[in-house]
């Protein structure tokens, strides 16, 4: 099941897999639109943290990536699993707490896991989850299977120990993973230039001697030609790279932030950057979808997102028993 | 006594400490341009400045460190942990810093600090995010651990907690900052290693601590109405622990039912049954009881969730077999 | 049966695991170049290369995390954490990944981890370097705890630990390191969840793991002396504990001493003792009695350290009080 | 008691002052010499750091400081403790365990503290202390009093989180700290080259923007040169920096260590650069010191070693009540 070959460069994407990038941000969107909205409807509940204006990193990245390419991630990571295929249904059954959910209701919204889909968890503890990015590339690495791993962060992880820790011993092992820093500039209500020493995050890498980008994360085509050439490189044995994405939290940190922290013409100023309707002009323009396609896509992504929570909301809670279930592993490893 | 909630009365303490002492600084992830995850320091940034109230980066260990070396250096700095989960990121600073650098140093150098976390489960938060850690704090020497139940312990044991020469542990509970109580004013502050009989009773006694307290106040309404009058104990502090008046209960009672969050196993419900049974074995009609958190991580959805915490049901049951 | 000490036990049974499963990779600060800081395992970086023995930089939390995350993407790590002091700085690692994977999945990643660590003091190391902390990782749901205090306990603990599914947290203490005993040797594996009878007796139970077993064993022999016949428990493993045994034993002898490094106070002697009130309270002569380590920040003076720990007397004199 | 003087440059040092580092180094080296010898005689047990071959580290960088800035440092600490002026015969009585000793026999060889002289302790979990280092200065800028804190740490602290943690926090709220690393080339029997990707350890600095500089640590007034300077600009406000002082240790890790990891020709070249026989070479050079001089130090300071091991083998154990004393401190803050 290995894939060796690598993703094709940006610009052999066809129309259909453009097209397609276009659809997976727009899903992810609308898919969180009613999340929220459930949230709201008390069907979901805990810490509900929305990806959205931020969907171009997470689908332009792993579009690039082999199916089969480890995938872990923070807390925020609805649009991670949607990005890597997961059911709609199944990650809605998961905000719902239901036993069809994608972790049977015990993990929630931030720890979505999808092991067949080699998407190996949401983590709700900051830059906790760097150091099991170095060790499942080392399990690739030692065993050979030509799998890389991608480790999506934020900008506020940046200043954990565990942080310098794991870039540093994916350097000097020459592990296959890339660091993706989802820059979003604010660690929950704190803006990056109160907390760190260096904002362009990217330049943290040279501590390191690790390659590192900034790429611009309201692009979805930027990202994926960023991961596409930098994961060749990571999967040819060359060690570890750092990407720095640049996009903004549309929302706030979770469905109970205030927002004291920020202007609200700031945010108005990044909305103009918004990346779904940003690649949905850039594809008119370029005469690859019409407005009636684009509705066509509106109208079939309503659908599934209404089928996902139709299933989240018929689907049954987790028996009283599965309390005592998956604390151990029976058997031999 | 004006009545006032858990969080008002830490906030109210908080400011005036800062009001009272230039040396007092307060230091936290979000504390400050955020108010504060549970908005305790709501407001504190525009009265106090950015000197006194520092926000800081995503870094537990640096941020209990320099709060430990800032009391080290004259400072009587409180330093917020958001939540008791992110204290493990400190939990070496708390362990071989600022609990043993008294005894270490032959009594040259004291750290009096401040150490405040939110503690607790109860709203889906998931098992990264729903711990109760308390018992670890409580069974290192050189610290202290202040569990507030009222509004009024949350003033008076933080006011006892910012003027005590150690460091101390001080934990809050998120299902208590919204309720209400009566808070004296002035100086008010209640010694270390004094539990409260929150409530009197003669047929067994429950003891709870923090959130649990309410649990067992709870059970004790259900066992009233079943014909047995239960004694509720709330400990205020769990190191001091206040051995005396959990024992004259039992000794009274003959009969006692821990209540605790946190997992059973190895946790420090067992520390309090021990005790009893050291002190009053003799006393004691029957085994002491522990009502406490399932043995699983804390799953998400709701009822597991439920179902994996200590209920006046489960509480009221285990006194009851005990009668 | 051959003899050996309970080092080259731990040497052995780890190159046999090498030589069998190429998925088998050591990790750890100075385990390669320095030959492992008790000497664990010297020569295996000559043997097995560089890319099976992986000398880490001081990193102790990624060390552990890339662990964890090998063992969830198809190796059979064992990571080495020098002391269990050092394990607090990687205690996030361990309490919010390990030990949850498996359940926050829903059943999809378990992790087959081993994490070796050397535990214990008595050598005048002082107080960051003298932790007996064990206890605290029995408390954590999702992890086993293995505790050996013979040569063949050290086999054949660790061969059952390495065909765990799950994560195993192995304790040497650093006082058992160089002592001999018979080591059977092939697939010798001791089940989780088995303590062992070290020694028949009637009139009180000793229980100890690790290297309390040692003082227990030895306070024993003293009783022996002064005519009392001391049944001795060596526990094996603390999670899963094995309460059948030590329940049988307490209801034969009707008096226990529990004996442990670490401090009293809110420490793991206090579950087995609830445990055995709570299940055999009636069997009971008198409370069970705990023997445990000071309540003090470990002092490197020496007869202060010496007076800080558990000796032969001490239990013997806690064990002729219940008699 | 402040001294907002700072101490003079290099260049203007006397000839007395000159003599004195060299006395200082002269004196570490035999004590330490001294307390190996008491180690064989069991007179001293647990672990025991040597510094020798180091000695121009501490004792130029010290020497550099103001008697009330603060000093902390790692568990190799017999230097630094000797060169802020501890009488030698209670840190020998420390390593012996005594209730003379400067912590009263609970700290031990890797524990010295001596607050009076603002010398605020060796610590035992590396790059532990670094975030203590960020408090005290924190403190020192509150209260305006003047100080700056120098931390002391070797290379194989520099992987640790929390080194990561304390530069950036140091940074950003532009703290009066020196970072002084001694790069010794090797974390116990770990080569740096082995575990940190970028082995210039001045340059991991880079990261928070702190100014940095390597230093010859085997050159006592380099050390007292690069110290002085930085200090002033510490001083002054400007913001940590870091210093990393090249130098060797002449003995094993600790009195166990086999010495597998490194050659004993390696050890042989560097023993050519003993800092305290190049430091008197030079003096002799410059007239400022002849033999009988030279002779005369050495009779001198092995009187002091005798002293204070003298004063350490006399001096009695702590009661047995102090096993229970100092576990808090009575009375209010
Ligand atoms: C170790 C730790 N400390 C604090 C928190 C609380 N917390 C949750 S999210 C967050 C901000 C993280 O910001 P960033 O990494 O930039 O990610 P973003 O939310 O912006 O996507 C904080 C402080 C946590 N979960 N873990
Ligand atoms: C957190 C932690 N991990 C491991 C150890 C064990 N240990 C003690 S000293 C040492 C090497 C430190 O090397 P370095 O920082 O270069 O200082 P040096 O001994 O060379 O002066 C190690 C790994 C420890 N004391 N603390
Ligand atoms: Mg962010
Ligand atoms: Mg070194």
């Amino acid at each position: 099941m290995t894939q060796l070959a690598d993703k094709p460069p940006v610009k052999e994407l066809d129309k259909g897999q453009r097209i397609d990038l276009l659809r997976q941000m727009m899903l992810i969107r609308r898919f969180e639109e009613k999340a929220a909205e459930m949230y709201a409807r008390q069907r979901i509940a805990g810490f509900l943290h929305l990806y959205i204006g931020e969907e171009a990193v997470g689908v332009g990245a792993i579009a690039a990536l082999n199916d089969d390419d480890y995938l872990v991630t923070h807390y925020r990571d609805h649009g991670h699993a949607l990005a890597r295929g997961s059911d709609p249904g199944r990650v809605m059954a998961e905000l719902f707490g239901k036993d069809t959910g994608v972790s049977r209701g015990k993990g929630g919204s931030m720890h979505l896991f999808d092991a067949q889909r080699f998407f190996m968890g949401g983590y709700a503890i900051v830059a906790g989850h760097l150091p099991l990015a170095c060790g499942l590339a080392l399990a690739s690495k030692q065993l050979g299977n030509g799998r890389i791993t991608v480790c999506i962060f934020g900008d506020g992880a940046v200043n954990e120990g565990e942080f310098h820790e794991a870039l540093n011993l994916a350097v000097v092992w020459k592990l296959p993973v890339i660091f993706l820093c989802e820059n979003n500039f604010y660690g929950m209500g704190t803006d990056i230039r109160q907390v760190s020493a260096v904002i362009e995050v990217y330049k943290r890498a040279q501590a390191y001697a690790m390659p590192a980008e900034q790429v611009d994360g309201m692009d979805v085509l930027a990202m994926y030609e960023a991961t596409q050439r930098v994961a060749r490189a990571v999967r040819a044995g060359d060690g570890p790279v750092f990407l720095e994405a640049i996009t903004y939290r549309f929302r706030g940190h979770s469905m109970a932030d205030p927002e004291f922290y920020r202007g609200k013409d700031e945010v108005q100023e990044w909305r103009k950057h918004d990346p779904i309707e940003g690649f949905r002009r850039t594809l008119a323009d370029e005469g690859v979808l019409d407005d009636a396609h684009h509705q066509a896509l509106q109208a079939d992504i309503e659908e599934v997102v209404n089928e996902a929570t139709r299933f989240a909301e018929e689907s049954p809670f987790p028996r009283p028993e599965a309390l005592y279930e998956n604390v151990y592993k029976e058997g031999e490893a | 006594m004006p009545e006032t909630t858990f969080r008002e009365a830490l906030r109210q303490t908080l400011r005036e400490e800062l009001l009272e002492d230039e040396r007092v600084v307060l230091m936290g992830e979000d504390i400050g341009a955020y108010g504060g995850s549970y908005a305790v320091t709501k407001g504190f940034l525009d009265e106090f400045g950015p000197d006194r109230i520092r926000d800081t980066p995503i870094s537990e260990s640096v941020v209990v460190g320099c709060g430990i070396g800032a009391a080290m250096g004259g400072l009587r700095p409180v330093v917020e942990l958001m939540t008791i989960n992110f204290s493990l990121l400190a939990f070496d600073q708390i362990v071989n810093n600022a609990s043993k650098l008294y005894y270490m140093s032959g009594g040259q150098i004291n750290v009096p600090l401040v150490i405040r976390m939110a503690s607790g489960a109860g709203s889906q938060l998931g098992a990264q995010h729903s711990h109760s850690l308390e018992g670890w704090y409580a069974h290192i020497p050189g610290l202290k651990v202040a569990v507030p139940y009222t509004p009024a312990d949350a003033r008076g044991l933080l006011k006892t907690a910012m003027r005590d020469p150690n460091p101390v542990i001080f934990i809050e509970h998120t299902a208590l900052y919204a309720r209400k109580g009566d808070v004296p004013d002035g100086d008010y502050r209640i010694p270390f290693g004094q539990a409260e009989v929150y409530r009197e009773g003669k047929d067994v006694t429950l003891i709870g601590y923090s959130g649990s307290v309410y649990q067992a106040n709870g059970a004790a309404d259900l066992l009233a109405k079943e014909g047995a009058e239960a004694e509720v104990i709330n400990l205020r502090t769990l190191r001091p622990l206040d051995v005396e008046t959990i024992v004259a209960s039992v000794r009274k009672t003959h009969r006692a039912v821990v209540v605790e969050d946190d997992w059973k196993f190895g946790g420090f419900a067992g520390e309090i049954a021990t005790i009893i049974m050291e002190q009053a074995f003799d006393d004691l009609d029957a085994p002491v009881a522990r009502v406490c958190g399932a043995d699983v991580p804390m799953p998400y959805a709701k009822e597991l969730e439920r179902a994996a915490l200590p209920n006046e049901r489960q509480i009221a049951d285990a006194a009851l077999e005990l009668v």
